[in-house]
C-alpha cells in the first residue's frame, strides 16, 4: 500500500497539473505550476525519509545510524530556490503580458501561432 | 598530378575564378580555358584507353575513399562531356551574362565528369548531387517554378539512389562498383540454384525500382520527364546544349551501371516475360513510351525551346530503349546514340542560342526567313536537323539504324515500331523548325539581325563537323565501342558497319548523296527557270487567314493533330504532380495551424498526452 | 593543472556577477566586456579541447576535491570538450553581434543573462551528476525565459510565458524522475548510475527513465513537447535565437542522449528508444511541414531547426555507434549552419526592420554578402554535397540503413526535399526578385559570416579531420563502459 | 466540462502509474548509499554538524553555486523585464500605525535573526537561503509600511554582484590553494577550527559562503520585490 506522504505528493502534482490543463486564467495556471513544484519537493523529501530517525544534524545524540538521508533535503533546498526563481520570473512576464494584452485569458493570448 | 584530378578540378576552378573576377572577356577566356582542359586530356588519353589502359585516382575524404577510373566505358562518356562542355563554353562566351552562369555551368561540368569517372558510389553520388545542384542554380536564375520542379524531382531521384546505395552498402559492406558487382554475381548464382541469397526478391525489386527512379529522373524518362521541358527551356541556351546533351546522359550511364552491376541478379530474380528479360523489357518500354509521348508533345509546341526540350527527352528515350533491348548490339547502339544525340542536340541548342541571342524571340510565330541573315548558323542548323531526323549520312542515322537493327534482331517489333514512329514525328517537327525559322516571310522587326558571334559559330562548327565525321565514318565510334565489350559486336571498317543482320556503308551513301546534290545543284543552276516572287498575304479557301483559324506553318501548324489527341493530352503527369504538391502544401498548412494553435493550454495538453502514453506503456 | 578547466564554469559566473560593477564604471563598456569575456571563455575552452584531444583522456573536475560519487564531478570528455568549444565560440560570435543587434535597455542585465545562458549550456554538457544536470538545465532555461521576453513586446512576453509554463511542467517531471532514480539507487552520479542501472527495479526504471527523458525532451524540442520553441525563437532577440538553435537545444539533446546510454542496461531501455524514434520522426515531419509556408523567415528557420533536432534525436535513438556518431556530426554541422543563418537573418532584421519574407526581396542587391551567407547556409542544410551538412546526413542515412531502418533514411531524404522547397523559395526571393540599393554592410559581422561560410565549405570539401574528432566524441557518448572507467569512483557501493 | 473529465481521467492514469513506480521505492526504508558516506564522514571532512549544510556547501557545492545563479538570474530577469525608462512607487496610502511602528521596531531584530540563521548554517537547520529570505522580509515590510520607501539601488546592485563575486572567488582560492575548485582550504589545508566542531568557529568556509549567500539572497529578493512594486510613470517627461 502506498504511503500517505507519497499519496500526498502525487496528489499535489496532479492537482497542479489539473490547474494547468483546465484553468484559463494565466495566474491560476502559474499557481498550478507552483503546487506541482511543491508536490515534487514533498516527494523528494519523503523518499529520503527513514522511519523512526531524526534530522541529519549530528549533535545532541544523533549518530550516523539514527539520522535520515541528508541528500534529498539538500536537493529540495535547491529545488525550492529554483521554484521561487521560476515563479518570480513568470509573474514578471505576466505583468508585461497584462500591460500589452489587457487580459490574462490564455485563449486570447495567441498572437504567435502557426 | 593525375589526369583525372586535373580534368575534375580544371572546370570548377576556372568557374570560381570567372565568378570571382567577373570582368567581361577575362571571365570568358578563363571559362573557355577551364572547359578546354578536360577535352585536351581526353584526346591525350585516347590511345592508351583504346588499348585497354586504365587511369586511377584515389582520394581519401572524411572516412571514405573517393576513387575514379578512366577506362574505355568511362572514357567514352567523359569524352562526350568534355566535348560538349567545351562547345558549351564557346557558346557561353557569346551568350553568358555574368560570372554566376560561368560558375555553375563549369561546376556542373565537373560534376558530370566526376559522375562518369567514379568507380564507387560515394564519389558517384557526390558528383551526381554537385551536377544536379549546379544545373539547378542555372535554371533558378531564370525561372523559379521550373527550377523547383527540376530540383525536387532530381532530389527525389538522388535520394532514391542514396537509399539504394545504403542498402547495398549495408549488405555488401562496400561502395565499390566492382565489389558490388561480384557480390551480386555470386548472389545471382545462389538465386539461380535456389539457395537463399543475401538479397531477397522484394529487396531486389526495391533496389531496382529505386535505381530506376534515380536514373529515370535524370534521363528524363516517362513519367518522370516533367521537369525536363521547363528546365531545358528556362536557362541560358548555350548551357542547355550541355544540360540536355550531357546531363541526361548521366542517367543513361546510370542505367548502364545498373546493368553491369545487377543485371544477372535482376534477371534471375525477376524472370522473363515473353522471352525477354523482364527488367530489361521494362526499361525498353519506358524508353519507347518516352520516345512516343515526348515526340508527340514536341510536335505540338509553339516555342522552339520547348520543342527541342521535348525532342531531347524523346531522343534520350531512344537510348534507354537501346539499353532495354538487352543485347550487346542494343547496348552499342544505345551508346552510339548517346554520342550522336549529344552532338546533334548540342548543335541544335547552340543554334537556338544563336537565334535567341540575335533576335530575342523564342516562338515560331515571330521567326521567318532568317536563312539569308544568318547563313552559317542556318547551315549548321540544317546539319543538326538532318542528323536528328536520321537522314544519312549523318551521325543520327548511323546510331538509329543500329538501334533499329538491334530491336528487330531481339524480336521486339513493337519497340522497333516506336523507333519508327518517333523518327516520323521527329521529321514532322524539324521540318517545321526548318521552314518556319529559316524560310518564308521575314517579320519586319528581324530585318537587322546579324550572323551569330564568332565563338558561338566555332562551337557549332566543331559539333557540326563531328556530326558529319561520325556519320560518314561510323566505324570510328563502333570500333571504340567494341573495346568495351571486348569483342567485335559490330564488324566492318571505318566507313561501313555490319551488325550481323544488316550492313550499312556510310561512305557509299555519302558519295551518292553528294553526287545527287551536285546533280541537283547543276540542274538548279542551269536547268530550272526561277524568278523571284513577292510575298503576299496568305489566303485559305479564298479567305484571309484570321487568328481564329490560323494554320500557317508558324502558328498552330499541327492544331488538327492536337485536337485529335485532345483526350490524351488531358492526362498530364505534370498536372498530377502539381496537384499532389499543392495538396501536400495545403495539408502542411492545416497541420501547422492545428498543432501550433497558439494556446499554451493546448500545448500543456500535448505534454499531458505524452505523459499518458508513457503511463500506458508502463503497464 | 587540468582542474583549471573549472574556469569554464567559474569565469562566466564571476564575470556575470561583476557586470553591476562594470555598469557603475561605464555603461558603454558592457558590450565590449561581454565580447571580451566570451573570447576568454573561448580561449579556455580551446585549451581544454586541446588538452583532451592530445592526451586522449577526459578532464575530470572534482568540486571541493571530493571524489565522485561523494562530490559532484564535471566530465569534460571528447564530446564535452568539443561542444563546450562550440558553445563558447557561438557565444562569442553572438556577443559581437549583440553590440549591433541589441538596442533595448537594460543592456547590463542582458549581458548578465547572456553569460549565464552560456554558463548553463556549458554546465549541462560538462556535468557528471544528474541533479547538477537539473540545476544547470534550470540555469539555462530560466535565463532563456528571461531573454525570450527581453524585448518586452506583447509577442516576446507571450513566447516567454509559453516557454515558462511548458518548461516548468517539464522540469517538474524531470525532478520526479530524478527522485525515483535516487530512491532506487541511492546515488546521483551518472557513472555510478550506469554501473547500477542493471539491477534496478523494472517498474521504477521504466517510470524514472521515461520521466527524465520526458523532461529533457521539452527542452530538446521533441514533438509534441516543442510547441514553445517556434514562438520563443521568433520572440527572442536575434543573437539569442541563434544561441538557442546553435547550442541550447544541443545541450538538452546531449543530456538526453547521455542519460539514454547511461541507463542502457536498464530493463525497459529499448522501449524508450523505440518511443524516441517515433517522436523524433514526428518532430521531423511536423517541423518541416510547418516550415513549408512560413511568412516569417525567423520562424521558418526555427521550424527547420526543430526538424533537424528531430533528425538528431532519431540518430541517437538508433542505438548504434554509427547512429550516435552521425547525430553528433549533425549537431556539430547544424550548430555552425544555424548560427550563420540566424546571424544573417538577424542582421537583415536589424538593418531592414523585420524578418518577414518581403524584407528579403532583393537582398542580393542590397546586402550581397549577407544574402550570400544565407544562400550558403540554406544550400548546406538542404544537404548538397561539398557543404558540411551533406556528410552528416549521409552518415545518418548509412547508420539508419545498417540498423535496418530503411524508412528513416527515407525520412531524412524526404525532409531534405521539403527543405529544398522552402529554402529555394527564399534564395530565389533574395537574388532574383525585388530591387534595392546596395547598402554598407558591417565589416566585423561580414567577416564573421565569411568565416562561418568558409567553415561550412571547408568541412564540406574536406570532412576528414572533423569526422575524426566527431567519431571520438560519439564513442565518448556511446561507450558507457569507458565512461564509467574514466570517472574515478570512490568505493561507495551497496 | 468534457475537458475537465478528460483531464481528470488522464491525470488519474498518470498518477496511478507514478504511484505504481513509487511502490518500488518503499517509504521509510533505509535506501542510503552515498548518504551514509556523508553521515559517517561529515564531521571530519567538513567540520559541519549539520550534514545537510555540508552536503549543500561542500559535497554538492556546484549545485549551490547553480542555485545562487538561478536566483541571480531571476532577479536580473525581473529587472530586465520590468525595466522602464522611469519608475516610481505608486502606492496610494501609508500602512497602518501598527504596521509602521511595528516594522520600525522589528526591523533590526529581523535582520539580526536573518544574520543569525546564515551564520549558524553549519550547526542548525537553516543557512544562507532562509537567512537571506528573512532579511528580505524586513525590506518587504518597509515597502508595505511606507508609501515612499525605496531601497538604495546604487548600493544594492553592486552588493548583490560583489557577494556573488566573493562566492566564486572563495571557490577560486580553493582552486589555487588546494587545486580543486570550491576546495575547502580553510578546513582541509589550514586546518582551522578542528577542535571547535559543533561550535561557531568551525566548518571551514561554510560560514563565509553562507554569509555571502545570505547577503546575496537578501539583496536579490529585495530587488525582486522592489522591481515589482514600482510601476512605470508615463507622460511626465
Amino acid at each position: 500500500m502506498i504511503s500517505l506522504y507519497y499519496f500526498g505528493a502525487i496528489s499535489l502534482i496532479l492537482i497542479g497539473m489539473y490547474a494547468v490543463l483546465v484553468k484559463r486564467n494565466l495566474l491560476k495556471m502559474l499557481v498550478g505550476l507552483s503546487i506541482m513544484e511543491t508536490g515534487v519537493n514533498l516527494l523528494l523529501i519523503s523518499i529520503g525519509y527513514v522511519s523512526n530517525r531524526t534530522a541529519p544534524i549530528l549533535s545532541e545524540g544523533a549518530t550516523p545510524q539514527n539520522t535520515v538521508d541528508p541528500i534529498p533535503q539538500a536537493l529540495v533546498l535547491t529545488a525550492i530556490v529554483i521554484g521561487v526563481a521560476t515563479t518570480a520570473l513568470a509573474l514578471t512576464v505576466v505583468i508585461n503580458l497584462y500591460s500589452k494584452y489587457k487580459t490574462l485569458d490564455v485563449e486570447e493570448i495567441r498572437r504567435l501561432r502557426g | 598530378m593525375n589526369e583525372i584530378a586535373i580534368m575534375l578540378l580544371a572546370p570548377i576552378i576556372a568557374g570560381v575564378l570567372a565568378w570571382l573576377l567577373d570582368i567581361k572577356r577575362v571571365r570568358e577566356i578563363v571559362g573557355v580555358i577551364g572547359a578546354a582542359v578536360p577535352l585536351i586530356y581526353i584526346v591525350q588519353t585516347y590511345q592508351s584507353v583504346f588499348n585497354g589502359g586504365t587511369i586511377n585516382l584515389d582520394v581519401p575524404v572524411g572516412g571514405f575513399t573517393l576513387s575514379f577510373a578512366l577506362y574505355n566505358l568511362t572514357w567514352f562518356f567523359a569524352a562526350i562531356a568534355a566535348l560538349l562542355g567545351f562547345t558549351m563554353a564557346l557558346g557561353m562566351a557569346s551568350t553568358s551574362k555574368d560570372g554566376y552562369e560561368w560558375l555553375f555551368a563549369l561546376m556542373s561540368m565537373t560534376g558530370v565528369l566526376g559522375v562518369f569517372m567514379a568507380r564507387e558510389f560515394v564519389s558517384f553520388f557526390l558528383f551526381w548531387e554537385l551536377m544536379t545542384f549546379a544545373s539547378f542554380m542555372m535554371v533558378l536564375k531564370y525561372n523559379r517554378s521550373a527550377s523547383l520542379k527540376y530540383f525536387i524531382l532530381s532530389v527525389i531521384g538522388a535520394y532514391a539512389m542514396l537509399i539504394a546505395i545504403g542498402i547495398l552498402y549495408a549488405k555488401t559492406g562496400s561502395f565499390e562498383f566492382s565489389t558490388i558487382q561480384q557480390f551480386m554475381y555470386q548472389d545471382a548464382t545462389k538465386t539461380a540454384l535456389g539457395v537463399k541469397g543475401a538479397f531477397g526478391k522484394s529487396e531486389t525489386i526495391l533496389l531496382y525500382l529505386l535505381f530506376l527512379t534515380a536514373f529515370g529522373v535524370k534521363a528524363g524518362a516517362f513519367p518522370l520527364h516533367v521537369w525536363a521541358p521547363d528546365a531545358y527551356s528556362e536557362t541560358n541556351q548555350s548551357y542547355t546544349s550541355f544540360f540536355s546533351g550531357v546531363l541526361s546522359k548521366a542517367g543513361v550511364y546510370g542505367f548502364v551501371l545498373l546493368y553491369s552491376m545487377m543485371g544477372i541478379k535482376l534477371f534471375y530474380t525477376l524472370g522473363t516475360f515473353g522471352g525477354h528479360s523482364l527488367f530489361a523489357y521494362t526499361i525498353a518500354w519506358i524508353g519507347a513510351l518516352t520516345v512516343v509521348i515526348a515526340s508527340f508533345l514536341a510536335v505540338l509546341q509553339e516555342d522552339i525551346r520547348k520543342l527541342f526540350a521535348y525532342s531531347s527527352v524523346g531522343q534520350v528515350g531512344y537510348v534507354l530503349l537501346g539499353i532495354g533491348v538487352g543485347t550487346q548490339l542494343g547496348f552499342e547502339g544505345a551508346l552510339f546514340h548517346a554520342l550522336s544525340h549529344a552532338i546533334f542536340k548540342g548543335l541544335f541548342w547552340l543554334v537556338v542560342a544563336a537565334l535567341i541571342l540575335q533576335t530575342g524571340k523564342t516562338e515560331f510565330k515571330d521567326f521567318g526567313g532568317l536563312a539569308k541573315k544568318m547563313p552559317i548558323t542556318f547551315a549548321f542548323g540544317l546539319i543538326a536537323v538532318l542528323s536528328l531526323a536520321g537522314i544519312p549520312p549523318l551521325a543520327g542515322f548511323a546510331s538509329k539504324w543500329i538501334l533499329y537493327e538491334a530491336a528487330i534482331s531481339a524480336k521486339m517489333p513493337l519497340v522497333a515500331g516506336a523507333i519508327f514512329l518517333g523518327s516520323g514525328l521527329a521529321f514532322a517537327y524539324v521540318v517545321r523548325f526548318l521552314y518556319a525559322v529559316w524560310f518564308g516571310q521575314m517579320p519586319s522587326d528581324l530585318r537587322n539581325v546579324k550572323e551569330a558571334p564568332l565563338p558561338l559559330l566555332l562551337g557549332m562548327a566543331l559539333l557540326g563537323m563531328l556530326n558529319l565525321v561520325f556519320g560518314i565514318a561510323p566505324g570510328l565510334v563502333t570500333k571504340f565501342l567494341n573495346t568495351i565489350f571486348g569483342h567485335e559486336v559490330i564488324t566492318g571498317d571505318i566507313y561501313t558497319i555490319n551488325t550481323g543482320v544488316g550492313n550499312y556503308n556510310a561512305l557509299m551513301v555519302a558519295i551518292c548523296l553528294v553526287a545527287g546534290i551536285v546533280i541537283a545543284g547543276v540542274l538548279f543552276l542551269y536547268g530550272a527557270k526561277t524568278r523571284k516572287v513577292e510575298v503576299n498575304d496568305t489566303y485559305q479557301s479564298g479567305n484571309p487567314v484570321t487568328q481564329d483559324f490560323n494554320l500557317s506553318i508558324r502558328v498552330h501548324f499541327y492544331k488538327p493533330l492536337e485536337e485529335a489527341l485532345s483526350f490524351w493530352l488531358r492526362i498530364s503527369f505534370d498536372k498530377l504532380y502539381t496537384i499532389i504538391a499543392k495538396w501536400v502544401e495545403d495539408f502542411a498548412e492545416v497541420l501547422k495551424n492545428a498543432v501550433y494553435n497558439g494556446n499554451v493550454q493546448s500545448y500543456a495538453w500535448y505534454l499531458g498526452i505524452i505523459l499518458l502514453i508513457l503511463a500506458l506503456w508502463g503497464w | 593543472m587540468s582542474q583549471y578547466a573549472s574556469l569554464l564554469i567559474a569565469l562566466p559566473l564571476i564575470s556575470a556577477f561583476f557586470v553591476p560593477i562594470i555598469k557603475r564604471i561605464s555603461r558603454d563598456a558592457i558590450m565590449p566586456y561581454l565580447s571580451l569575456i566570451t573570447l576568454i571563455q573561448t580561449g579556455v575552452a580551446a585549451w581544454a579541447f586541446k588538452e583532451v584531444y592530445t592526451t586522449g583522456k577526459p578532464i575530470i573536475i572534482m568540486a571541493g576535491g571530493f571524489k565522485p560519487p561523494v562530490g559532484i564531478n564535471l566530465y569534460i570528455g571528447h564530446f564535452a570538450a568539443l561542444f563546450i568549444l562550440i558553445v563558447a565560440l557561438a557565444s562569442f560570435i553572438m556577443a559581437v553581434f549583440s553590440r549591433k543587434a541589441i538596442s533595448i535597455e537594460p543592456k547590463d542585465k542582458y549581458a548578465m543573462l547572456f553569460l549565464l545562458l552560456m554558463l548553463g549550456a556549458t554546465g549541462m554538457i560538462a556535468t557528471g551528476d544528474i541533479f547538477n544536470l537539473f540545476v544547470f538545465m534550470e540555469i539555462t532555461s530560466i535565463s532563456a525565459y528571461a531573454l525570450t521576453g527581453y524585448n518586452k513586446t506583447g509577442e516576446a512576453s507571450e513566447a516567454s510565458m509559453k516557454y515558462i509554463i511548458l518548461g516548468g511542467i517539464g522540469s517538474s517531471f524531470f525532478l520526479i524522475g530524478v527522485a525515483l532514480l535516487y530512491g532506487s539507487l541511492g546515488t546521483l552520479n551518472l557513472a555510478q548510475i550506469a554501473q547500477l542501472a542493471g539491477n534496478m527495479n523494472a517498474t521504477v526504471a521504466q517510470a524514472a527513465l521515461a520521466l527524465i527523458i520526458f523532461g529533457l525532451a521539452v527542452e530538446a524540442e521533441i514533438f509534441p513537447l516543442n510547441a514553445w520553441a517556434p514562438d520563443a525563437y521568433q520572440g527572442a532577440p536575434h543573437p539569442i535565437t541563434a544561441m538557442f538553435s546553435a547550442f541550447v537545444v544541443k545541450a538538452a539533446l546531449y543530456a538526453m542522449a547521455r542519460i539514454l546510454y547511461i541507463t542502457s542496461s536498464a530493463s525497459s531501455w529499448s522501449n524508450v528508444l523505440r518511443l524516441l524514434i517515433v517522436l523524433g520522426t514526428l518532430t521531423v515531419i511536423v517541423g518541416e511541414m510547418s516550415a513549408l509556408r512560413q511568412k516569417n523567415v525567423k520562424r521558418m528557420l526555427a521550424y527547420s531547426s526543430i526538424a533537424q533536432v528531430g533528425l538528431i534525436a532519431v540518430g541517437f535513438a538508433l542505438g548504434t555507434q554509427a547512429g550516435v556518431n552521425a547525430s553528433v556530426f549533425h549537431m556539430f554541422n547544424h550548430a555552425i549552419v544555424k548560427a550563420l543563418l540566424f546571424l544573417a537573418a538577424g542582421y537583415v532584421a536589424v538593418e531592414l526592420g523585420g524578418t518577414e519574407l518581403e524584407k528579403f526581396e532583393g537582398l542580393g542587391r542590397k546586402m550581397p554578402l549577407t544574402a550570400f551567407s544565407i544562400t550558403v547556409g540554406a544550400v548546406s542544410i538542404i544537404g548538397i554535397p561539398l557543404f558540411n551538412v551533406f556528410w552528416s546526413k549521409l552518415r545518418l542515412i548509412l547508420a539508419a540503413l545498417s540498423a535496418n531502418y530503411a524508412w528513416i533514411a527515407a525520412l531524412v531524404l524526404g525532409a531534405s526535399v521539403v527543405e529544398a522547397v522552402y529554402y529555394i523559395r527564399l534564395i530565389h526571393l533574395m537574388w532574383f526578385k525585388g530591387e534595392g540599393e546596395k547598402m554598407e554592410e558591417n565589416f566585423v559581422l561580414g567577416g564573421i559570416m565569411v568565416l562561418l561560410v568558409a567553415a561550412i565549405i571547408i568541412i564540406g570539401v574536406y570532412p576528414g579531420p572533423v569526422w575524426n574528432i566527431v567519431q571520438k566524441a560519439g564513442s565518448d557518448l556511446f561507450n558507457v563502459a569507458n565512461y564509467v572507467k574514466n570517472v574515478p569512483l570512490l568505493g561507495v557501493s551497496p | 466540462m468534457v475537458k475537465r473529465i478528460l483531464a481528470i481521467i488522464m491525470l488519474l492514469i498518470v498518477g496511478f502509474w507514478m504511484a505504481n513506480a513509487l511502490s518500488g521505492v518503499p517509504f521509510g526504508e533505509d535506501k542510503m548509499l552515498v548518504g551514509k558516506y556523508y553521515l559517517e564522514n561529515v564531521k571530519e571532512q567538513t567540520g559541519a554538524v549539520n550534514a545537510v549544510t555540508a552536503v549543500v556547501v561542500n559535497y554538492r557545492g556546484f549545485d549551490t553555486l547553480g542555485e545562487v545563479t538561478v536566483l541571480f538570474i531571476a532577479s536580473t530577469g525581473v529587472g530586465a523585464l520590468l525595466w522602464r525608462k522611469k519608475k516610481e512607487r505608486t502606492a496610494k496610502s501609508e500602512g497602518s500605525v501598527v504596521l509602521r511602528t511595528g516594522s520600525r521596531i522589528l526591523l533590526p531584530f529581523i535582520m539580526l535573526f536573518g544574520a543569525y540563521i546564515f551564520i549558524h548554517g553549519h550547526l542548525t537547520p537553516g543557512g544562507g537561503f532562509p537567512g537571506g529570505a528573512t532579511i528580505a522580509t524586513a525590506f518587504l515590510m518597509l515597502y508595505l509600511a511606507f508609501k515612499d520607501y525605496e531601497i538604495e539601488h546604487k548600493v544594492f546592485e553592486p552588493i548583490e554582484g560583489l557577494a556573488g563575486v566573493g562566492y566564486v572567488t572563495v571557490g577560486l582560492i580553493g582552486l589555487a590553494i588546494g587545486s580543486y575548485f570550491l576546495f575547502d582550504w580553510i578546513w582541509q589545508t589550514w586546518g582551522w577550527g578542528h577542535e571547535n566542531i559543533g561550535r561557531l568557529l568551525s566548518a571551514g568556509f561554510i560560514p563565509i559562503i553562507y554569509t555571502l549567500i545570505g547577503i546575496k539572497v537578501g539583496t536579490e529578493l529585495t530587488g525582486i520585490v522592489d522591481n515589482m512594486v514600482r510601476e512605470e510613470v508615463k507622460g511626465n517627461d
